[in-house]
């Protein structure tokens, strides 16, 4: 596709960074937009005294008070619709739903409120809210705690959904989602809370929605992911490289909705093979889009159908060796990318 | 001043009262008078709206008010500009109580530029920023945890204004009623709940959807002030709405505030209204009609002086409606160009999806992603 | 690939038919399984004396009583709940939803319950639950009523998803789900209920779960679609041979999970090109998994990048100018036809 | 007769009396030892839960129900074995109270094959068919319509059963709650709806989350019976436990029993349990353990004899522990060939999947298209 372009430098980070975890870079994130916007407040359930389920929130209460920290009841129905109806009146609540299995009860309060009110009421009112939830799976917590539905909402129009990868995409993200005047959900994972990187100290650096980025450069084989599948993958990109002298690019998605499918389409021009990666299930998921708009967009430089790997399609299981056989490891990823390789 | 619209007037309201001569003239009388005047209006508007349905200048799902105009009138007399207001699908009444433009709420459900949402929401979604209602929602009790927000936004600025939120006797069975009572009682939201039990939810009566029919009794369960009042006698709604909206304002205290209505037509156009209630219990019901109820006891305490006053004022509402259905025709289609406007409102936005056309679905890319998403 | 067949013919129809409308078919399918098992009832609001939101259940609260046809409060999330437990001890519960917009206040029940019962609980208790639901748009119904999220559930394991498209399968797949011992959804739609077409009158006839339907034989072109989307692709496929010669074959996917991409594989190697058709957004909708698994199974196939179309990505407007241009209408699946075709 | 377990005593149990001689040796008396045993036996399985958590024999989340017991035990030994049990994730104690066997509840645990859900559910999914246990659930409320549908089959099937549903009161809040017993009212369904009022949800009290925070009160929104006992007194529990449940059976009615209780660990075994209540208040807590309590007043009342019948029925108990143990270890990792077993359970299941496979993701075929989905 000659009219594809690289993706110009996104970031406009400042020059010093400091080594922190993931869930670090989203507290930080959390605090310098409480301080920067006294609209800004937080709600969801134990973020305050008990500091949140996954600690994300930990130490804000103490710095904010009940006010901006707001420790809600069991009702994720009743608190999102609650933030939904706040942000219509001007705040920026940021609502964090303890993991995403638990948005299944607010759905209706996402998708036939939140991401319709401006629309339907004509462009009269806005609805600038961020819910922030962690996906995926991991440590044996079974079929309903488990699960990775983000696509469900980068299919809603009215929507943006972003994924960081990485601590400093941790931040980001989450900033520029909650800057942004739009309803934004901020999928982050929990095997990735732990994830150490460099994050800019600026506390004007967003990093901007809707660009994808190269994590890896790589001229045999494009792997896509986003969330935690990058680690994954960026983890394979070694393997094929060291095993099978394969040159893998990885490209972090960030973004679901927009969709950053030129830096993708970019990336399989050169490759000329490509691999989805997800971490929930793939039938119906996320690499299904990806997937579905490589192959138009490169469909003249593909020398091999796109692949996809994701979880093994069944509800999550308890013990460790069928949650094992579930997720997408990297021996699964592997085999995929070799599929795609054309080597057995 | 604009902000009192109604209020003046509702504040110190407290219910009937022998009309001397002096309050003929008193602005508490005129108020009355126009309370009832904006009852007919609603009244009018409503029938107009059902013939224009039938000549098919309205689609989509079309809930009237007809019936229950005091409980409109009642409940928006109390209101501040400021208070904020959120009703279910049954709207139009509630849109001119509050004071909107007639002509912008029928060029709405004429789906023209012109209208209160732009030719975007149609009849169950109403709305108007500047008069602070924001909006008619669709999915039963779906407006109630936004309600809720919109309250605890007040609180959270520490503005002296409350929250005005209408909702069906159906609605109460949703589980969104109780986690927004329960937000709304522990987090001390100014929040009035007005649930407009007009005894059916489509063709299912209270009784047999709710297993306390007595729906004011249910705010006890979040330890909220729960009251009924007869929702076909403006002048009580308007009391409760108006004491329950300013210890809403003043104590921060929510309260469920529970109005006995009808509604004289079918849950919608479509509806004829027959199959779950017998004709014998409609034409009852018909004779307890709050308009001419109300207009009668304004005649009896001399607040409106004689039959023919009342067809004036009957005459000023049809000149409305007529002036309404001129504005909605005259009103342009919106232009399909602006068909992705309003999805997003961020500035940012045409940026952010700048690079998401390889690969879409047909038609998105001229369509939607480079036809004014960010344009909004 | 070369390994693919056709499908083998999968109707055991009785030799009698009757003509009817796709809602007096659903009807008459509801009535012979409460005749049939006395373990099936009818839930759901407005389906006893009001006859149903959409009249399907008229006559049905007359006929077999309150027990069997049992008219719900507003309250989606408690009755599909409740029909999950009843199935789990045995009964067979058929579940009305007014339409697909409301089953958002009811996900949790569906995704985190019934879909997990049997394997979460080990194989120890079973769900046999019908949810039958309209989705499409039309009619002016706005941004909260005109949705289609069917593919949400075709990605839950544990459930299975059907959607008939003609009178005959609406009886035929809605029995089938009804004696199938897990949760099957079955999508109905509001723009089809009038159509008419020949059902047979055997009451043992069923359409299987998971085959598609070739529902018009070609050879230029393969138009995918399901539910109401099949109606309008046979209407381009007939514009499609007078105006431009090009004979299309439609495959009528009737069951999204299990999908059967083996129907669709064999008829794009046979045509080399795919349109896939949705009512609802193509982004990360049906078509997004169906191209997928195209561009996968058929890859030296074909002749053209698979196509997709759907509805405009905007919440459903009320002016019916604006919901005409954003309705999935023929004129627009003719334009993406012969953007496959590489025709202007 | 199987069927009766534990409901013979439970149905003449009228709270405490003075012992006799002969009361001694009295099934009820009998009885009463065994519930005592049974709560040893919960606590000592739970000490012992946790020991293996921590040596990862056990994983992800984990609940403990020490401190709770006098509910587990009290609530179930009221419950006939068709009587249908659902519970949240804390379930334990409820599992082994309503006579599952403890190698397969700890088997459970350890993620085995011979485990209650065959390793597939954990700590939060235990059940027992059988016994009609039908599972301990993850989302917060969501078992309680299920459990009112389980009492909806039963009614619609004549069955003279009830269903038991436990919550904690934080789920109180849930929209999931008022639903279900909306339903339950006006459909008159056999369920009880336990609530476990330990004040806590994660870190949460009671009077901070809800509205109205003497929980029992909430069932008048229903015009259901509700009311409130101590919950760490064994025999009070049973007694409302089995009246209620009783009523349920034979009156078709509806009821809220809430338990006052306190988990003395955190609220799982990943939390402290320390950062939202003082250590004093825990102590103080621990004071009134139920267990001890319950001991001592069957030692004063001389149902049990002296201290070494204590000690013994203790020993019996940690026996029992030690053999779930070994049970669970012995048990075998399920077959990971078996992962898409009970996907679906249809017999045709395999046949309908069987067109699947072109296109498919990556291992999909092999790992779950051909390997099992049918051989339910
Ligand atoms: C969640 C949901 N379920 C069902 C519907 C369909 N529906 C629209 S209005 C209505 C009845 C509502 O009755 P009530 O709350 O009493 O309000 P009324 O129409 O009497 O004003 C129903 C069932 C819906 N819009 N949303
Ligand atoms: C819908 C939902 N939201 C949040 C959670 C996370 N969560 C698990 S247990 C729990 C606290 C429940 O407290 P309570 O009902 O009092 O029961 P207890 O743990 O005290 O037994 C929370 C918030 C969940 N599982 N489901
Ligand atoms: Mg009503
Ligand atoms: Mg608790």
């Amino acid at each position: 596709m000659a009219t594809l372009t690289t993706p110009p430098e996104v970031e406009q980070a400042g020059s010093s960074t400091t080594t922190m975890t993931y869930r670090e870079a989203l507290r930080l994130a959390l605090r310098e937009e409480l301080e920067h916007d006294e609209k800004v407040f937080l709600v969801g359930e134990e973020i305050g005294v008990f500091e949140g389920s996954y600690k994300v929130t930990a130490g804000l209460f103490k710095e904010f008070g009940p006010k901006r920290v707001r420790e809600a009841p069991i009702s994720e129905e009743g608190f999102v619709g609650l933030s939904v109806g706040a942000a219509m009146m001007g705040l920026r609540p940021v609502v964090e739903i303890m993991t995403l299995n638990f948005i299944l009860v607010a759905m209706d309060q996402v998708v036939n409120h939140a991401a319709k009110v401006r629309y339907m009421l004509g462009g009269e009112v806005g609805c600038p809210l961020v819910i922030r939830t962690p996906n995926g799976a991991g440590n044996q917590l079974t079929a309903q705690h488990s699960q990775s539905f983000e696509q469900w909402f980068a299919h809603v129009p009215g929507l943006k959904v972003v994924a960081p990868a990485t601590p400093a995409d941790a931040k980001g993200l989450l900033k520029a989602a909650i800057r942004d005047d739009d309803p934004v959900i901020v999928v982050e994972n929990l095997p990735i809370y732990k994830e150490k990187g460099e994050v800019p100290d600026d506390p004007e650096f967003v990093t901007p929605i809707g660009r994808a980025r190269v994590a890896r450069e790589g001229t045999d084989l494009t792997i896509v992911a986003h969330s935690f599948a990058v680690k994954r993958s960026l983890e394979v990109a070694e393997q094929l490289e060291s095993e099978l002298d394969v040159s893998a690019e990885v490209v972090d998605l960030r973004s679901l909705r927009p969709l950053d499918t030129q830096t993708v389409a970019d990336s399989v021009s050169k490759t000329n093979r490509a691999l989805c990666v997800e971490e929930g299930w793939s039938s119906y998921g996320t690499t299904a889009e990806v997937a579905a708009r490589i192959q138009d967009a490169c469909f003249d430089d593909l020398d091999a159908p796109v692949g996809r790997v994701g979880m093994a399609e069944v509800p999550m299981p308890y013990a460790k060796n069928l949650e094992n056989a579930t997720l997408p490891h990297s021996e699964k990823i592997l085999g995929a990318a070799k599929h795609v390789l054309g080597v057995a | 001043m604009a902000q009192t619209k109604g209020s003046a007037n509702a504040r110190s309201s407290n219910g009937r009262r022998k009309r001397t001569k002096k309050e003929e003239d008193s602005p508490e009388v005129a108020r009355l008078r126009e309370h009832y005047e904006m009852m007919v209006l609603i009244r009018l508007f409503e029938e107009e709206t059902e013939r224009q349905y039938k000549k098919a200048q309205i689609g989509g799902y079309c809930h009237l008010s007809s019936g229950q105009e005091a409980t409109n009138v009642g409940a928006c007399a109390a209101l501040l500009k400021e208070d904020v207001l959120f009703t279910g699908y049954r709207g139009h009444g509630f849109a001119l109580a509050k004071g909107i433009d007639p002509g912008k709420v029928m060029a709405e459900l004429f789906g023209r530029v012109d209208g209160a949402a732009h030719g975007r929401g149609g009849s169950m979604h109403i709305c108007d920023a500047e008069y602070n209602y924001l909006g008619g929602w669709g999915i039963v009790a779906g407006q109630l945890p936004l309600a809720t927000g919109a309250a605890f936004a007040l609180s959270q600025e520490d503005q002296p204004y409350a929250v005005l939120c209408e909702l069906g006797e159906g609605a109460v069975n949703m589980g969104a009623w109780h986690e927004s009572l329960n937000l709304a009682g522990i987090w001390d939201l100014p929040v009035v709940f007005l649930v407009l039990n007009n005894i059916y939810g489509m063709g299912t009566t209270v009784d047999k959807a709710s297993a306390e029919p007595e729906i004011y009794k249910r705010a006890a369960a979040f330890r909220m002030h729960g009251e009924r009042v007869n929702g076909q006698d403006l002048e009580e709604v308007l009391e409760a709405s108006d004491r329950l909206m300013t210890r809403a304002r003043e104590e921060r205290k929510p309260a469920v505030l529970e109005c006995m209505t009808y509604r004289f037509r079918g849950h919608s156009v479509a509806d004829a209204g027959t199959a779950y209630r017998t004709k014998e219990e409609v034409f009852e019901r018909q004779e307890n009609d709050p308009i001419p109820a109300f207009g009668k006891a304004l005649l009896e305490r001399g607040a409106i002086s004689s039959q023919d006053e009342l067809d004036e004022i009957r005459s000023r509402a049809e000149k409305k409606v007529d002036e309404a259905v001129e504005f909605a025709e005259q009103s342009a289609d919106p232009d399909v160009d602006t068909l992705a406007q309003h999805v997003y409102g961020d500035p940012d936005t045409a940026d952010q999806f700048a690079r998401m056309g390889p690969g879409s679905p047909y038609g998105e890319r001229e369509l939607v992603l480079s036809s004014g998403l960010g344009s909004s």
